[in-house]
């Protein structure tokens, strides 16, 4: 349904890509832990590769768990399903859109 | 109409108390011939709500301006009578601890912009409900909400001047991350039409939830040596008996006019239900982490509160009008065995960005959550504190080294689990014109879903963090921008307030020569 | 009282709240100040209003009256609500002794005919009047921008409840405690000729959007009226044996010099405002004597009325000379 | 939490509570003795500042006991002074009666 209103209701959302630039919102979910209370968002270039999303956001968020293992293996989650990004590809390429949520945890 | 019968002779000679007050309440108002009604009371159409005789409101308090005067004077000289003695006899020294007053410096930040959000639209209320027996109830609680912010400002005001966190709570609630809860909550409440708002604020906040935001929490502040806040607290809950009955009226009002009513306002509970709910999340830890002397569990004030009085109770009384019990309840009902540890550890982790402090909890404050909370805390949430522990000794202390993802609509951090299953976060994603917004629970993404054009708008903290509207791009500029001072966030133990309070704490020991043993926390 | 012996004195981090001490200093601030200064919310709205979606929910467009700093305006009485419900009680427990003062004299039964006649007919049916108020004043206290602004009016939005109520007691007493003169009142109000031009000003004003234009047209009328009903026919009430009347007025006057305050120091504000002041001098000489020409159009044949009741003319007289002098205040010009 | 004792009255079987919460003073004790009285099958329950009672289906605070408990005059209005919440719903709200129920 749509919103009642007396007059016309049509604002645009405060959190639309464009306001990004070149970048975009990108959440990172730790689905084996509870140490990290929500999944954690990072501003990031669309152009951005995964090796760097890696190593530059990801990693310095996910060292402050005591028990993170920088050596395992980890498993990747995107839309639904496993993903294997490799390194050199970027976010866009790996059709990350705005404000998506990366799954990840230890392989088993 | 049945006359009552005089059963006093002092009594006889006066209206009674029905008929004084509907002569001098109602009939005030007429039809107007220069302008057309519909442009007098041009907000009551839209919502698709039917009124079909005013008259037919119910005011069971009767109260004449004469007598509310009366008996709102008595009450704040009580009140104010409370706040110079504690002033004066540096009643501050006699808290549990100073870490208790964390819970009132959300509540100062978090709930006091409410009353007066509240204040404004009962004004809209008054102005724009087309009977005067509505539009009277709703000027009383407009003052009344008046009445709540600065009793609340006022009873603080004596903590602000030797306590850090409470100095800037205006701003704060204008900028700050986890305000924009209750923020968002409240103006979503106020941009809706006159109905809505009275179903969502009236009835769903202050009768279905009320009690279950209030009571335990004035019980904890009498428990925890804050005179000031249960006096006030109690003193506004007794007015709240009046806001109350006047969200029981109004829903039982809309019910009544027209069956075409009633699935327009099981809509609103729904969704209000829920909206309220989730700004509860923030009361659930106050219980159970914030308060160093606890009175009761988020969970036990759930189930008296919530479950018995209101699931068992009210809406058995509304099944009459095919009214049926909160979408998403079950939800609610099952994370009460959760939802206190979930945000307290969300709070926790976060804090080096609040204007609150917070600290781990002790062992025997563990003790105590394992024995309200049998089937979780152990199981889930003392292995984590067992694990910050060792993370604390070993150097560290658990902030997280970024920003959460947050509810489109509720705007918590994205920290809830899914329904029964307290290991998995919930991610809800739904689309609107090419845009993915995400929820943390079913209930938010029903209610995004009825209405993206609204919440599409949200101003998300993090979002505008993001795109550097909040004073810069870094999180030193960011704490800036809320006005945080040095003292105002982070851990509690060894903090500018925890410092004095062992200083003040030692040197009145040393006056008085004996230790007050009553405020060993329990 | 153990804190009472000893010796330290334990010295506050601060005095007041930094909102407070950005604009006085960090010293002491009145409770009026601390629980009224910058409580509103100014930024960051969530949601655009469904009820006006052009707005914000919160904006300071609703009246062409604004302040470049809301808060440059404060209550000359300082009235946060302690003191006004404990200002309020007083003043209704006040009315209440003198009603049964009236009541036990059989004042109101020996009213002269004229005098209980403009009782019934003209002053009874006011407290539609004052319901008018209490929804012009309830917009303006949601629609207002900056909570100063918007206490004010909620307060004296309410303290046109109270003054229905007063209207209505007097009229309760006057019926032998009965409600017929209440229900002939409103037929009044509604039908009769000299009570139709107040009437259709205060439809008129009820619908008027912006806040400020209302209140102006609001006090216009109510400088008129008060004047002439609680000032001058209390003087005349004296001298003519009716002192039910007397008794009665010297309330609704105290109640609206008290009122008076308020807008005075508002209207200052407007013209003292130190980018907007000229822009809102010119508005409110403008719109000010528009109100005021109105006013005067719609009393006149009420005040005829009362003076054909009581005979003489000096109903007229006063509201005329009375119009004068708020057109002048308003315009600047010399009365 | 204190536990409650409730009447075990077969009539009372399927009827829901109401009840009403009342700020625990010197003041307000004299109103909590005419509850009990006027109301024999209900139940109190006490927590820190507070008392909390209910009863099956209905409760009244009668002015006549209250006026008898507190030795004065007492308005039915006073009992503002000294309610914190309650549930159910105010049926009557007159000079000589208070009256908590459900209606349906």
């Amino acid at each position: 349904m749509a919103v009642k209103s007396m007059g016309e209701y049509d604002f645009p959302s405060r959190s639309r890509q464009e306001l990004y630039g070149d970048d975009q919102l990108v959440s990172v979910w730790f689905q084996d832990t509870m140490w990290f209370a929500s999944p954690a968002m990072f501003r990031a270039p669309r152009a951005m590769t995964w090796a760097d999303f890696r190593d530059q956001m990801f990693v310095p968020f996910a060292e402050e768990d005591p028990d993170y293992d920088p050596a395992a293996p980890r498993t990747w989650m995107l839309h639904g399903a496993p993903f294997e990004p490799r390194d050199d590809q970027t976010l866009a390429e790996l059709g990350v859109r705005h404000k998506d949520v990366i799954g990840t945890r230890v392989a088993a | 109409m049945t006359l009552a019968p005089e059963n006093k002779t002092k009594k006889a000679k006066k209206l009674s108390m029905k008929a004084r007050y509907e002569a001098l309440t109602r009939g005030l108002d007429w039809e107007p011939s220069y302008v057309e009604k519909d442009e007098m009371f041009p907000h009551l159409d839209y919502e698709g709500i039917k009124i079909h005789d005013w008259a037919a409101w119910e005011d069971p308090f009767r109260l004449t301006i004469d007598a509310y005067c009366k008996y709102q004077a008595e009450k704040d000289k009580r009140l104010y009578a409370v706040l110079d003695g504690f002033a004066q006899g540096q009643g501050h020294l006699g808290l549990t601890d100073a870490s208790y007053l964390n819970a009132m410096k959300i509540f100062i930040q978090g709930v006091t912009p409410l009353e007066y959000g509240a204040h404004r639209h009962f004004a809209y209320l008054a102005r724009h409900f087309a009977g005067p027996g509505p539009r009277f109830a709703a000027l009383c609680q407009s003052i009344d909400e008046i009445r709540h912010m600065q009793t609340e400002i006022h009873t603080l005001s004596n903590y602000n001047k030797y306590y850090s966190g409470f100095h800037n709570w205006p701003e704060e609630y204008d900028r700050v991350w986890y305000l924009s809860v209750p923020k968002s909550f409240f103006e979503d409440a106020l941009s809706c039409g006159p109905f809505e708002f009275l179903i969502a604020v009236g009835f769903s906040f202050e009768y279905l939830l009320t009690n279950l935001l209030f009571v335990p929490f004035m019980s904890g502040s009498s428990f925890n040596g804050d005179l000031p806040t249960m006096t006030f607290g109690f003193s506004a809950q007794s007015d709240e008996s009046r806001h109350m009955t006047l969200g029981l009226e109004a829903i039982k009002f809309l019910l009544e006019q027209d069956e075409a009513n009633v699935p327009i306002v099981q809509g609103w509970i729904d969704k209000w239900f829920w909206r309220s709910y989730r700004v509860t999340a923030l009361v659930a830890q106050m219980l159970d982490y914030m308060l160093p002397r606890k009175v009761m569990s988020w969970k036990e004030s759930f189930e008296l509160y919530f479950e018995e009085q209101m699931l068992g109770g009210l809406f058995e009384d509304l099944a009459f009008y095919g009214i049926t019990p909160p979408r998403h309840v079950e939800d609610a009902i099952k994370e009460k065995e959760i939802l206190s540890h979930q945000v307290y550890w969300t709070l926790y982790q976060f804090s080096f960005a609040a204007a609150f402090t917070t600290s781990a909890p002790s062992d025997e404050h563990m003790d105590w959550l394992s024995q309200a909370y049998p089937d979780t805390f152990d199981t889930h949430y003392r292995p984590l504190w067992e694990k910050e522990k060792k993370n604390i000794e070993a150097g560290g202390r658990h902030f997280a080294p970024g920003l959460p993802q947050l509810c489109q609509v509720c705007q918590v951090p994205m920290l809830f689990t899914e329904p029964g299953d307290a290991t998995t976060f919930a991610q809800r994603e739904s689309e609107f014109e090419g845009e993915i917004y995400h929820t943390c629970s079913n209930g938010c993404q029903w209610i995004f879903e009825r209405e993206p054009e609204k919440y599409r708008q949200a101003w998300l903290p993090v979002h505008q963090i993001y795109q550097g509207n909040c004073g810069g791009p870094t999180v030193p500029e960011v704490l800036e921008w809320y006005g945080l001072q040095d003292g105002d966030a982070g851990e509690y133990i060894g903090s500018r307030d925890h410092r004095n309070w062992q200083a003040w704490q030692g040197e009145a020991a040393a006056d008085t020569a004996t230790p007050d043993e009553t405020k060993a926390g329990a | 009282m153990q804190y009472e012996l000893k010796t330290q004195v334990i010295e506050p981090q601060r005095q007041t709240f930094t909102h407070i001490a950005k604009r006085y200093g960090d010293k002491p601030a009145s409770r009026y100040i601390e629980g009224s200064i910058d409580v509103q919310p100014k930024e960051h709205f969530q949601y655009r209003p469904t009820w006006d979606p052009t707005r914000e929910i919160y904006d300071d467009s609703y009246s062409v009256f604004r302040l470049t700093d809301a808060y440059s305006y404060l209550d000359p009485r300082q009235y946060y609500y302690a003191p006004y419900v404990t200002a309020r009680s007083g003043h209704h427990e006040a009315f209440a002794t003198s009603l049964e003062y009236i009541e036990a004299r059989g004042l109101l039964e020996r009213l002269p005919d004229g005098w209980r006649s403009v009782l019934a007919e003209l002053v009874l049916p006011l407290r539609h009047l004052e319901s008018a108020g209490q929804l012009i004043l309830c917009g303006m206290a949601r629609f207002g921008w900056g909570a100063t602004v918007t206490q004010s009016a909620a307060y004296s939005a309410f303290d046109r409840v109270g003054n229905a109520q007063v209207l209505s007691r007097v009229g309760i007493a006057l019926g032998g405690g009965t409600t017929d003169l209440l229900a002939e009142a409103k037929e009044h109000w509604l039908h009769d000729a000299p009570l139709q031009g107040l009437r259709r000003m205060a439809e008129e004003t009820i619908v008027e959007t912006d806040w400020g234009l209302a209140l102006l047209r609001l006090d216009a009328v109510d400088r008129l009226v008060y004047d002439l009903l609680y000032q001058h026919l209390d003087d005349e009430a004296v001298v003519s044996g009716a002192p039910a009347y007397s008794l009665v007025a010297q309330h609704m006057a105290s109640w609206f010099a008290d009122n008076r305050r308020w807008i005075d120091a508002l209207y200052t504000a407007w013209r003292e405002d130190p980018e907007l002041g000229a822009t809102n001098a010119a508005l409110l000489a403008e719109h000010g004597a528009a109100a005021v020409d109105t006013a005067l159009e719609v009393v006149t044949p009420f005040a005829a009325r009362i003076d054909e009741l009581l005979g003489g003319s000096s109903a007229v007289d006063r509201i005329t000379t009375t119009a004068a002098e708020v057109r002048a205040a308003h315009t600047g010009a010399a009365a | 939490m204190q536990e409650q004792t409730t009447a075990d009255d077969p009539q009372t079987k399927g009827v829901r509570d109401v009840g009403v919460v009342i700020q625990e003073s010197e003041n307000n004790r004299p109103v909590i003795e005419a509850i009990e009285a006027d109301n024999p099958g209900c139940s109190v329950m006490h927590s820190p500042g507070l008392v909390r009672i209910t009863a099956p289906g209905r409760i009244v605070i009668t002015q006549e006991t209250v006026e008898e408990k507190l030795g004065r005059e007492w308005e039915t209005h006073e009992f503002q002074m000294a309610i914190v919440s309650y549930f159910g719903n105010i049926q009557e709200w007159d000079d000589d009666e208070i009256v908590i129920a459900w209606d349906h």
